[in-house]
C-alpha cells in the first residue's frame, strides 16, 4: 500500500532533526523556564534560543519581538483581541478579507458578537486577490487593525500585503498578517513588507503541533488573551511549551536554510500536478492563481458533477492523502468559504480537492496520483445524477 | 470516521446506475450540504423488481444510497416505506453524528419515488392506501 | 555534582512511558485529527483514546466533556472568561480567593478591567483555607461563578471544594476549580466532588508541557476563547497538538494507576522533611497546614532574616532544585500573595522556601537537603542585618 | 539569569560582616521589594580603609554589596562617590533587567554612608565640600 502524502497545508510530519532537539527537553532538561535553579535556567536558555531562530527566519530586528504560543490560532487570536481590547477607546472597526482563515474570521466574528465591533470583510477577486486600493476605501475614522493573510491556505494565492501594510502604516493603523502558510514556503521579512503583527505555526513548516508564535512589532500595544503568570513578557501567561518552543527553533532554523532548495522543488511539482490534471480531466477549474503568486506548494481543483469527500475517501483507498479545502472546517458540511468567495457556484465549489506537497514528496508520487486520479473522477461522474455520460 | 460496513458499500456501492424505463423516480436535494441523491424503481405488483441510484455526495451519502437499494430490492412496496433513515443508519453500523442528517438523503428519496409511483398508481387504478401511505411519507 | 530536583508543582520531568507513547505521533502518525484521510484518523482515534483517559482519572461520565487545552492557564481562562462571557447578561459577580494562582486571578482582574465585573476576593484563615460559609454569605443576585482552588501550589492546602461547590449547586451558580496541583497527588473525582468545571495541566504529573484540559460539564453554556477551526466540538479552535494530547492521556493512565503508592511515599518523604527542618533550624515557620489537608508533596517553609532567593542559589549550588513560591511569578519581586493572605509580614514573607517532591525523589535526597540546608540558613543568616547572632 | 560574575560574588562574597566601630554606616531599604542592606565604612585620611556589608536581600543584592565594597576598598572617598549603580552592574557583567533596581541598593548605601560622615566630618572641622558631596549624592 502506498502511503502518499499531499495534505502538507493541514500539517506536517515533525522532521527528524527537530524530533532530535527536542528530545533532552522532556525528561533531562525538563525545568520551569521560571525557576532560579540551574534545571529552570537551562529551559530558559533554550527557549531563548529558539525565540532568536524565529526572530531571524521572519527577520525581526529583536526577539523579544517574538511571542510564542500554543499555534497559530492563538497567534491570530492574541494578535486581533489583544489589539482590539487594547484600542477599543480609539475605534471599533477593523478590516479584514472574506477567505482568512476561521482563526481570524471567527475572532473578527466573537468580537462583532460580544464587543460590539465593525467589522469589513472584503471581497477578492476571482483568483482570490484582496484589491489594495478597497483596503484604502475601507478605512474609517475609527478603524484601529486591518488583517490580511500572507497566503491564502485553501488556494495559495499570496497576497500584496506588503502594498496593504503600507496603506495601514500611512493611517497609522495597526497591520497584521496571518502568515501560518507563507512561512517556509516563500521568504518571509516582516521589515520587508512592513507588519506590526505575524501569525505563525510550528507544525505548518514541520516543527511540532501545539506550538506557535506571533510577531509584534515593538511599540504595538496589545492586552494579553491569556491571563496568569508573567512569562512571555507578561504577554502571555502560562507555562512554556519548552520541548515544543524548542523544535519551533530548531524548524526555523531549517526553514531559513532550506527555504530557496525547497521552493524551487516544490514548484516544479506543482506545476506538474496542475498540468497533469488539465490534461488528464475534463471540466477541472484550477482554483487560485497560477506562477510566482502561487505557494509553491498547492494544488486546488474543483471537479464538476462530483463531491470532495468522494474524491478523497477515493483517493485514501489508494494511498494518497488529500484535503478538500481547510482541515479544520472539515466536520463542517458548507462548501469552502473561500470557494464561494472567488465565485464558485455552490455545486461546484463541493468538488474541490487540494493537494499540498511537503519537502519530502517526490516526482514519482506525483506521476502516481496523476495515474490514478483520472479513474476515480471518472467513476464518480459515472455515479453523479448530474453527470450526462 | 465512518464505520466499516460505511467504508465497504462506499467503495462497493450496490446498483449504481439508471434504469431508463423506471416506474418510478425519486430525487432529493440535502437542504443541509446542498448534495442530491436518484433513485430509479422498477415496479411490478407492487415489488420492487429492480432499484439504482446515483449520487452526488459525501461517503455517507454514497452508502446510504447504497445500502437502501439493497434493503428494498425485493420487497414489496409497503414493507419497502418502513425503512427510515435510522433502519439505514443501523444497517450501516452508525454515522457519524455530523452525518446523520445524509441518511435522510437516501430514505427520503425513496419515499419520494414510491409516493409519486402512487400517485400515478392510483390516478390509473384505484385510490386504497393512499391516505395511509401519505402519513407514512410525510 | 547531586542533581536532586525538589521543584514538581512547578514542573516534573516527563515519565519515559509517556514520551515512549508520544514519540510515534511527531513524524509517523503526523496527520491533523481533523483530515478525511487515514493519517488524519489514526489521530483522531488517538486524541480520542487519550480523552477516554483523562475523564476516567477524573471520574468524568462523559468524554466528551473533557476539552483539551494549551495547559492549565488555558484551561483557567477559559473556564473563568467563558462562563463570564456566556452569562453575562445574568450577571457579572465571580467569587474567588485570595489564595488562587494567577491564572486565576488575572483572569479576574481581566474581566474587572475590560468588561466591567466585579469579583470578590474571599480571604483564607492562617492555614490557607477558605471557610465555606464566607463563600456562601458572599454570593449575590448577580454572581454567575465560584471559583476555588483544590489545591494550593505554594503551600499545599487543600480546600473543602466539595462543601463550596453544593453551595454554589444550591444557588444554582457555576462552579470551578483549578486541581492543577490537586491532579496526580490526590484522588478527584467531579461527581464526587460536584463541580462543574475543572482545570488540569500536563506537565504537572509528569506528562509534557503545553497540554491540559477543561473539565465541562454537560449543558454547561461557555463562549469559547479561542475561535477558529471547529475542533474539542467548537469549544477550543486549533490544531490539535496530538503527541502533547497522547501523551496527557497517559501521564493520566498512570497517575490514575499510580496515586496511592505515590502518595503514601511522598507523604512520608514530605514528613520527614518538614521535621527534619524543625528540628535542625530555629525559627522557621511551616506555611499551610499539616496532615491529610496539606498535598502529599509539598513543604513550604519561612526562614527568618533571609530572603528566599539566596537561600534558592545556595541550594541549587549544592545540586538542589527549590522555589520560593510560584515559578511564574519568581520573575517578580513582591512576596508571594499567598504567604501575605496567610498573614506572614513582609519581610518573613520574602524568607519562604517550597520544596515539592515528585515521584522518583528517594529518602536518602530528603537525608541530604537536610544535611546541607541548616549551614546555608545559617550563612545566610551571619549575612543578613535583621539577625542579631 | 545571574552572569558567571554575579554567581562568584554571591558564592564567595568579599567583605561580609560589620565594623563594630565602623566611622560611617549607610542602611537603604529598598522600595521595590523591601529588601535591606547595611555597609559599615572605616575611615582615615578620607580614605576607606575598611569596609563591610550584610544583606538581606537576592542573589543581585548580595552580589552587588560584595562588589562595591571590593570597588572602594582603599579609595579616597570622593573616588568612592563616583562608584554609582551603573558601575556596579558593569563590573558585574550586567544584571538581569528586573534586577536593576537591586544595583541601586549597594550604590545608595555607600552614598549615603559617606554623606553621615561627612556631617559629622564637617562639625568637627570645616565645611569645604560638602556642597559637591550634597550634590554628588542627592
Ligand atoms: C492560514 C492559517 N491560519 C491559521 C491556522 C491555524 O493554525 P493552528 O492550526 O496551528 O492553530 C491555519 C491552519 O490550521 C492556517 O492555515
Ligand atoms: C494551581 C495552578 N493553576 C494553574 C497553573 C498554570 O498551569 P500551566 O503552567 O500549565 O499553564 C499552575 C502552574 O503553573 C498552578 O500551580
Ligand atoms: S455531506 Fe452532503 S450528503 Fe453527506
Ligand atoms: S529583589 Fe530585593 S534586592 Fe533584589
Amino acid at each position: 500500500m502506498k502511503n502518499i502524502y499531499l495534505d502538507n497545508a493541514a500539517t506536517t510530519p515533525v522532521a527528524p532533526e527537530v524530533i532530535k532537539v527536542m528530545e533532552p527537553y522532556f525528561n533531562i532538561y525538563y525545568g520551569n523556564p521560571s525557576s532560579v535553579h540551574t534545571p529552570g535556567q537551562d529551559a530558559a536558555r533554550a527557549v531563548s534560543e529558539a525565540r532568536e531562530k524565529v526572530a531571524e527566519l521572519i527577520g525581526a530586528r529583536d526577539e523579544r519581538e517574538i511571542i510564542f504560543t500554543s499555534g497559530g490560532t492563538e497567534a491570530d487570536n492574541l494578535a486581533i483581541k489583544g489589539v482590539a481590547m487594547s484600542l477599543q477607546d480609539r475605534g471599533k472597526h477593523i478590516i479584514t478579507s472574506s477567505v482568512e482563515h476561521h482563526a481570524v474570521l471567527h475572532t473578527c466574528e466573537y468580537l462583532e458578537k460580544y464587543l460590539g465591533f465593525d467589522v469589513t470583510y472584503l471581497p477578492v477577486d476571482e483568483k482570490g486577490f484582496v484589491d489594495p486600493s478597497k483596503v484604502e476605501e475601507a478605512i474609517r475614522e475609527d478603524t484601529i487593525l486591518i488583517s490580511i493573510m500572507l497566503a491564502n491556505n485553501e488556494i495559495g494565492t499570496i497576497q500584496p500585503v506588503k502594498e496593504i501594510a503600507k496603506i495601514a502604516n500611512e493611517h497609522d493603523i495597526y497591520f497584521h498578517t496571518d502568515a501560518v502558510q507563507a512561512i517556509g514556503q516563500i521568504p518571509v521579512d516582516v521589515e520587508k513588507l512592513g507588519v506590526d503583527l505575524l501569525s505563525l505555526s510550528g507544525h505548518k513548516f514541520n516543527g511540532p503541533k501545539g506550538v506557535g508564535a506571533l510577531y509584534i512589532r515593538k511599540g504595538v500595544k496589545l492586552a494579553p488573551q491569556m491571563s496568569g503568570g508573567a512569562q512571555e513578557r507578561r504577554r502571555r501567561a502560562g507555562t512554556e511549551n519548552v520541548p515544543g518552543i524548542v523544535g519551533l527553533g530548531k524548524a526555523a532554523e531549517m526553514a531559513a536554510h532550506n527555504l530557496e532548495e525547497k521552493r524551487l522543488k516544490l514548484k516544479k511539482l506543482r506545476d506538474k500536478l496542475i498540468n497533469g490534471i488539465e490534461n488528464e480531466i475534463d471540466e477541472v477549474y484550477l482554483n487560485g492563481p497560477r506562477g510566482e503568486d502561487r505557494l509553491p506548494n498547492n494544488v486546488n481543483f474543483c471537479f464538476r458533477y462530483i463531491e470532495g469527500e468522494s474524491i478523497l475517501l477515493n483517493l485514501d483507498m489508494m494511498g494518497i492523502a488529500g484535503s478538500s479545502g481547510s482541515a479544520c472546517t472539515s466536520g463542517s458540511l458548507d462548501p469552502s468559504h473561500v470557494l464561494l468567495a472567488i465565485g464558485r457556484p455552490h455545486e461546484i465549489a463541493h468538488g474541490s480537492l487540494r493537494l499540498t506537497l511537503g519537502y519530502n514528496n517526490t516526482e514519482e508520487e506525483v506521476d502516481y496520483v496523476l495515474e490514478v486520479l483520472p479513474g476515480i473522477i471518472k467513476k464518480l461522474r459515472a455515479m453523479s445524477p448530474l453527470f450526462d455520460s | 470516521m465512518y464505520s466499516e460496513k460505511v467504508m465497504e458499500h462506499f467503495n462497493n456501492p450496490r446498483n449504481v446506475g439508471e434504469i431508463k424505463d423506471a416506474d418510478a423516480v425519486g430525487e432529493v436535494g440535502n437542504p443541509v450540504c446542498g448534495d442530491i441523491i436518484k433513485l430509479y424503481l422498477k415496479i411490478k405488483d407492487d415489488t420492487i423488481e429492480d432499484i439504482k441510484f446515483k449520487t452526488f455526495g459525501c461517503g455517507a451519502a454514497v452508502a446510504t444510497s447504497s445500502m437502501v437499494t439493497e434493503l428494498v430490492k425485493g420487497k414489496k412496496i409497503d414493507e419497502a416505506l418502513k425503512v427510515s433513515k435510522e433502519t439505514v443508519a443501523e444497517a450501516l453500523d452508525g454515522l457519524p453524528s455530523n452525518k446523520m442528517h445524509c441518511s435522510n438523503l437516501a430514505a427520503d428519496a425513496l419515499h419520494k419515488a414510491i409516493k409519486s409511483y402512487n400517485k400515478k398508481d392510483n390516478s390509473d387504478n384505484s385510490g386504497k392506501e393512499n391516505d395511509t401511505l401519505d402519513k407514512a411519507t410525510s
